[in-house]
């Protein structure tokens, strides 16, 4: 037995903290249009490949090529591109409200703006996200009135969550966003479920849950898998990895050497890994695992390979533990970027529009915040008697009590 | 009326409730084919399809979580739980999820769930097979808690629970599947054929979430109490020949504030008696409620008799569960005081 | 001696128990390279490496089921949960398992681990980043309970808890970290700097567990809390003149039977206050406790002031913390009351 | 839209119910000797081939073949006979006892013993399992004291659990048992725990955790790959398969399309499949996986594919859920038969000795059983007052009092 070395105790390291230059050399890239399309029926022990890999649609020139890149119509490059200026636009704002003490808390998804917009404009109405706390994009690509938005993260009189949740963790029934929970992972499973109740109603919505690279160690990221492979729901399961958890670079998800992808294939599940900020390859693979969903052939799983640009959230400082260049040195470039350009190359768009677009954007939300300052800010003009509504359809005494010595 | 076991009524009440609403689903580890280890579910899956009856896999956060986003859909899951001691795996979704989603979404989600599971000792099943974690679930806001102790009730309540709005544990004390069970483990077993608790009618009734049953009427003490207890508190109460008022909560929250008020100020003592541990056990609530509510009405402090605190040990179980003799005791040493 | 926040408090209690002994480790989301999102852990990894501080992934139940393991093994686990609000996925390893081992095996394998975790509210963090789940690690026999108020009970009471060989749930109650709060939100921020109980000594020291202190004596009524409240308590003696006597539990299992029933007795009146829920919250059982222990003692019923019975809102925070106006309106109406 | 079908939800459901022939023509039975054997520092990405099929080694000749059948000691096998054939009698017995009455519970491993017993073989002093119910072949395969088993099981005055705990949930820790929990799964994620100390300290001990095909749908398997994968600690993970949890089948947790092994390539972890009725076969894996781990290169997932031929417990009866000869049908056959027969081949046993070891161990073990029940049956004689130790190391005040209130 002595023969045997002491045994080392293995901790993975990111490639750089701060002082280095970034390094991504292990974010392997293959070319734009080099991954096969199987069709949405395939069996997933067919697909194992598109797991590992990484689907392209859009090449150094902006151009769209491959099996991936057919039939995109120009009016949801269109929608998106606008959509995703938007939100950049809005969430710049949000950092404002925050910094100017109007709000307590906001969390930015610069950089992984193309996934969420691309996605839901795959889903049809009666489909339900059941999102974390970085795909305001959704919202952000359909009609939901801004003002709302903002009231909701100044928790005012007219937030539609009275107040009650904390900034961010929006609901949107109607546009099919599930109340963000603040608590990792659960929502994954919770979408599964609700993917069963479609099926048990032989309805024909789909689920879309989402999660992030560091919170797929959560246990509920498995029950979410294991009751997606024993009943075949109409889900897409998204697993966002933006490189980062916080502090925690993704190997602490165990995401190093095998990728998120991966994950499904112990579940007989389809897995595909997409390049996040190629805006046409996100709205492709969507539409695929969607289009498999509805069509009763069960579950797919997709990793965005994306990159965190932004700090955490509003407590958050990332020059404590990244490079300090490391967003800039992303190799897979600015989503809005990369689709205005390949929109310039398609003749469809323009650098001038660009800028409009812009200034558009800016001025409505500064229009919007600045009536949904008029409401309160910072939790102001919110009700204490909200408080004790909601917590049951009817109030039971105890809280009735509670309430009338409160005096409210 | 049909005379039925605690198993049967529960069976009937889901069988009620999915033959009135197609959006009612049950499912749950060996539910579906096999009818549950309890046989609770025994010929749902025959009667109503795979669809609405099955099995689930070993996993209660995964059982609870999905019968979130089900609940979230419009079905109305009534999913089960093999022992409540097995159902901490489930409590992040049940506390962080269920009991919150009508609150952070301004009702915008709800969870309209059930969780049905089979509680308490008596059985000599050791620490994993006995437990009685009802109190945790009374500490958390927007869950109801309910626990049944005959036949009757379980069909009422469990029609309510399936029709509420909002999440709702129910628990179900294994040890009265079968028959009351008056504490004596060494007497022969009774059943529910005979008894007029056992009585459950057809077709669809509710007893309300929220309102106590007077189990046996009386002037010397109040015994608050549920479960396998009432029957225990029964026992002692003819042994002792203490004129005791039992009552049955069924409810713990919400709880019947009106109830436990009227009978303590009537009896100016009371007993509160459960099998969990003692610390922090819903009966400290009881306590606490009691002594605010009826201070002035009390003539000795309210008497906590419980469960130890420790696991619920295998050899030593009728050490210590709460039986007739620990219960008589007390009440004695209740009515000498002062 | 030196001023420490209760973060450096904290930070040193493992710094010191990390050097004195190789077996203590310490890991937890983002706990390693970054020093955790309160920076308790800062320093640490430079100093020890990283086989004894790391990062963690993001999964609680992972956190608390490979401390056990390594407890089993011969280490002294001190992990952290980020947020007391995310315990929960961990709590099956909690109660099923830390609790249970010593028990099951006869003591042949034990859980020394201890879990820290920010608690409580008072920071805008909203229902996710503000609850005080203490009262239901209370109820699980064979784990112990502590929260803290300040940084010299912190560091010697987490010291206590390293080196105890049970296991021990740790709060630190996160509106203390940098300061003492008296309850006006709205009034400038103390700190630490100069307060007597920022005073810490160097080196190694102890704070038992199962011991209260009395942060504040008087005579008129007694007031049981502890973490965040024991300030807001102080406050509310100040602003209604009430003579309270203040005591800060610190352990809530064990508790510390004497200290409190030596206080009752002496003022005959007892509040207890706590920012949790109300139902089934520790207060609970401190209410029934005293009211078994003290009660030809009690002038007027035990009263408890707490958080109300609702998920912790986000903009109505100060309106359900029970901040001084309420608990000093509790105060005036015991001292009137009979 | 409306050009999609409605939905179906899907259930699985086994080959055959009560009244079916039973059929295995699922379960693809590669020949003996036909899966290769890499080097144990092997990369897990270079092995996945090896999760899909099942590693033998005994052929229908009852020859040892192939890569995985060298080097396996003559005692190695005599010893796992004989502990295999001592821990069927074991079991036959303590199900008598629980007939009449003596204990109100028990579970049988039979048609299972090879895998405990083959694993046990490849550990060494200091090593620590975490077993689940249905690894006793461990301590029957080891000195432990038959008469504490069998006191454990009676909760009787010499019980060394004192009779706090359910029969046949034993601890041993100088055995390198862990004390089984009646809760699924937790001591999955435990024993990567105790790997990860073993690695902190620098020793070489290897941690070897166990679960049931059905106990993997419980979320802390997910949180033991997890840290397995991150951390690579020496854990060998073990999943037995026998392809039932009480009533429900192996697809019930997933594991129909894919298999249990593949499971761990997402996390990065390798993995075996094996014929777990196969002594010389679990031998040869056990010892690969945990050399593996001793030299530092991390875990190993193990699939044990097997039978649960007995009833799930003393309270269950098998008979309302599959069909009635299923566990004759089983493809893999009997360990001991298999075993037996390949030692009579290899010429170091005989129809005579194994009747020997029968008698000699049916006797052994009814001995020690009568000297067990003269200490008590059925909880009798333990104390209550042990019933308030050993809930902390000292008795604190509360269940001091609450002992004197008692009078005990
Ligand atoms: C159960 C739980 N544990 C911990 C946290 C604290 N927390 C909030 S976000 C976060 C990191 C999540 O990272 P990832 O899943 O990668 O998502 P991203 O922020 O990158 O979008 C953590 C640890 C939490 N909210 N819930
Ligand atoms: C957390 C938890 N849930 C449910 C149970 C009840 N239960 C005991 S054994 C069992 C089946 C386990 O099947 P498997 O993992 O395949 O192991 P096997 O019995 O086949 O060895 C179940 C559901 C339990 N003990 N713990
Ligand atoms: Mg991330
Ligand atoms: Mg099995």
């Amino acid at each position: 037995m002595s023969d045997y070395a002491p045994l080392k105790f293995f901790v993975p390291e990111p490639t750089g903290r701060p002082g280095d230059e970034p390094d991504f050399t292990d974010i392997e890239i293959p070319a734009a249009g080099a991954v096969r399309r199987p069709d949405i029926d395939v069996d997933p022990a067919e697909m194992k490949d598109l797991a590992r890999t990484m689907i392209r649609v859009m090449n150094t020139k902006g151009e769209a090529v491959g099996p991936w890149a057919e039939n995109i119509p120009d009016d949801i490059l269109m929608q998106g591109l606008k959509s995703m200026v938007r939100t950049r636009a809005f969430d710049e704002r949000m950092m404002t409200l925050q910094r100017q003490g109007k709000t307590s808390f906001y969390m930015k998804c610069t950089g992984e703006e193309a996934i969420a917009i691309g996605f839901q404009a795959a889903l049809s109405k009666g489909d339900m996200h059941f999102p974390t706390y970085r795909q305001q994009g959704i919202l952000l690509s359909q009609d939901y009135p801004i003002v709302d938005l903002v009231c909701q993260i100044l928790s005012n009189a007219k937030d539609p969550l009275k107040g009650r949740q904390l900034p961010i963790l929006y609901s949107a029934r109607d546009y099919g966003f599930f109340t963000v929970s603040g608590n990792l992972g659960t929502q994954f499973l919770q979408a599964v479920g609700w993917a069963m109740a479609s099926a048990i109603k032989g309805d024909t919505k789909v689920a879309s849950a989402w999660i992030g690279d560091g919170s797929t160690a959560e246990n509920d990221f498995h029950a979410a898998l294991v009751n997606a492979s024993v009943y075949k729901p109409p889900v897409v399961l998204n697993v966002v990895n933006n490189q980062w958890a916080i502090s925690s670079f993704r190997g602490m998800a165990g995401g190093n050497n095998a990728t998120f992808a991966e994950r499904a294939h112990g579940y007989d599940i389809p897995a595909l890994r997409l390049d996040g900020n190629d805006f046409l390859a996100v709205y492709a693979a969507s539409q695929w695992a969607v289009e498999r969903a509805r069509r009763g052939h069960g579950a797919t799983l997709i990793e965005w390979v994306t990159y965190r640009v932004a700090p955490h959230s509003t407590s958050d400082d990332p020059s404590k533990y990244r490079p300090k260049e490391a967003s800039e040195a992303w190799p897979l470039g600015d989503p809005i970027l990369r689709l205005k350009n390949h929109m310039i190359n398609r003749g469809i768009w323009s650098e001038e529009r660009h800028k409009q677009a812009e200034t558009e954007y800016d001025e409505e939300i500064r229009v919007a915040t600045k009536e949904a300052e008029s409401y309160g800010t910072m939790g102001s003009g919110s009700s204490p008697r909200e408080m004790f509504e909601c917590v049951f359809k009817d109030m039971p005494r105890h809280l009735r009590e509670q309430r009338q010595k409160m005096g409210v | 009326m049909p005379q039925m076991t605690m198993i049967e009524a529960i069976r009937d009440a889901m069988d009620v409730k999915m033959t009135m609403d197609d959006n009612v689903v049950v499912y749950g580890e060996d539910v579906g084919y096999f009818g549950g280890v309890f046989r609770c579910t025994h010929g749902l899956q025959e009667k109503f399809g795979t669809s609405r009856v099955f099995d689930a896999p070993i996993s209660e956060s995964g059982i609870v979580g999905t019968a979130i986003g089900m609940g979230a859909y419009g079905l109305r899951p009534c999913v089960e739980i093999q022992f409540a001691d097995y159902i901490y795996p489930a409590y992040d979704q049940i506390v962080s999820e269920a009991a919150r989603l009508r609150y952070r979404s301004a009702a915008e989600f709800t969870s309209p769930i059930t969780i049905r599971t089979p509680c308490g000792g008596g059985i000599f099943g050791g620490q994993t097979h006995s437990q009685s974690p009802e109190a945790l679930f009374t500490h958390i806001s927007g869950v109801k808690t309910v626990i049944v102790s005959n036949p009757y009730d379980a069909k009422g309540l469990l029609i309510s629970a399936i029709e509420d709005d909002d999440p709702v544990i129910f628990f179900e004390p294994k040890r009265l599947y079968n028959g009351p069970f008056d504490g004596h483990h060494d007497r022969p077993a009774k059943n529910w054929s005979k008894h007029p608790l056992g009585e459950v009618p057809e077709g669809h009734y509710t007893v309300p979430i929220g309102k106590a049953s007077t189990f046996s009427e009386g002037s010397d003490v109040t015994i608050l109490t549920y479960g396998t207890m009432v029957y225990v508190a029964e026992t002692a109460k003819e042994e002792t020949g203490i004129d005791a008022e039992i009552i049955d909560l069924r409810s713990l929250l919400p709880l019947d504030v009106e109830a436990i008020v009227k009978s303590v100020e009537k009896t100016g003592r009371c007993m509160v008696l459960h099998e969990a541990t003692l610390t922090s056990g819903f009966g400290a609530e009881l306590a606490a409620q009691v002594q605010e509510r009826c201070f002035y009405h009390l003539e000795v402090p309210v008497e906590r008799v419980t469960g130890y605190d420790t696991p619920y040990p295998h050899a030593q179980e009728w050490d210590y569960f709460p039986g007739p003799a620990r219960v008589g005791k007390a009440l004695k040493s209740m009515m000498e005081a002062v």
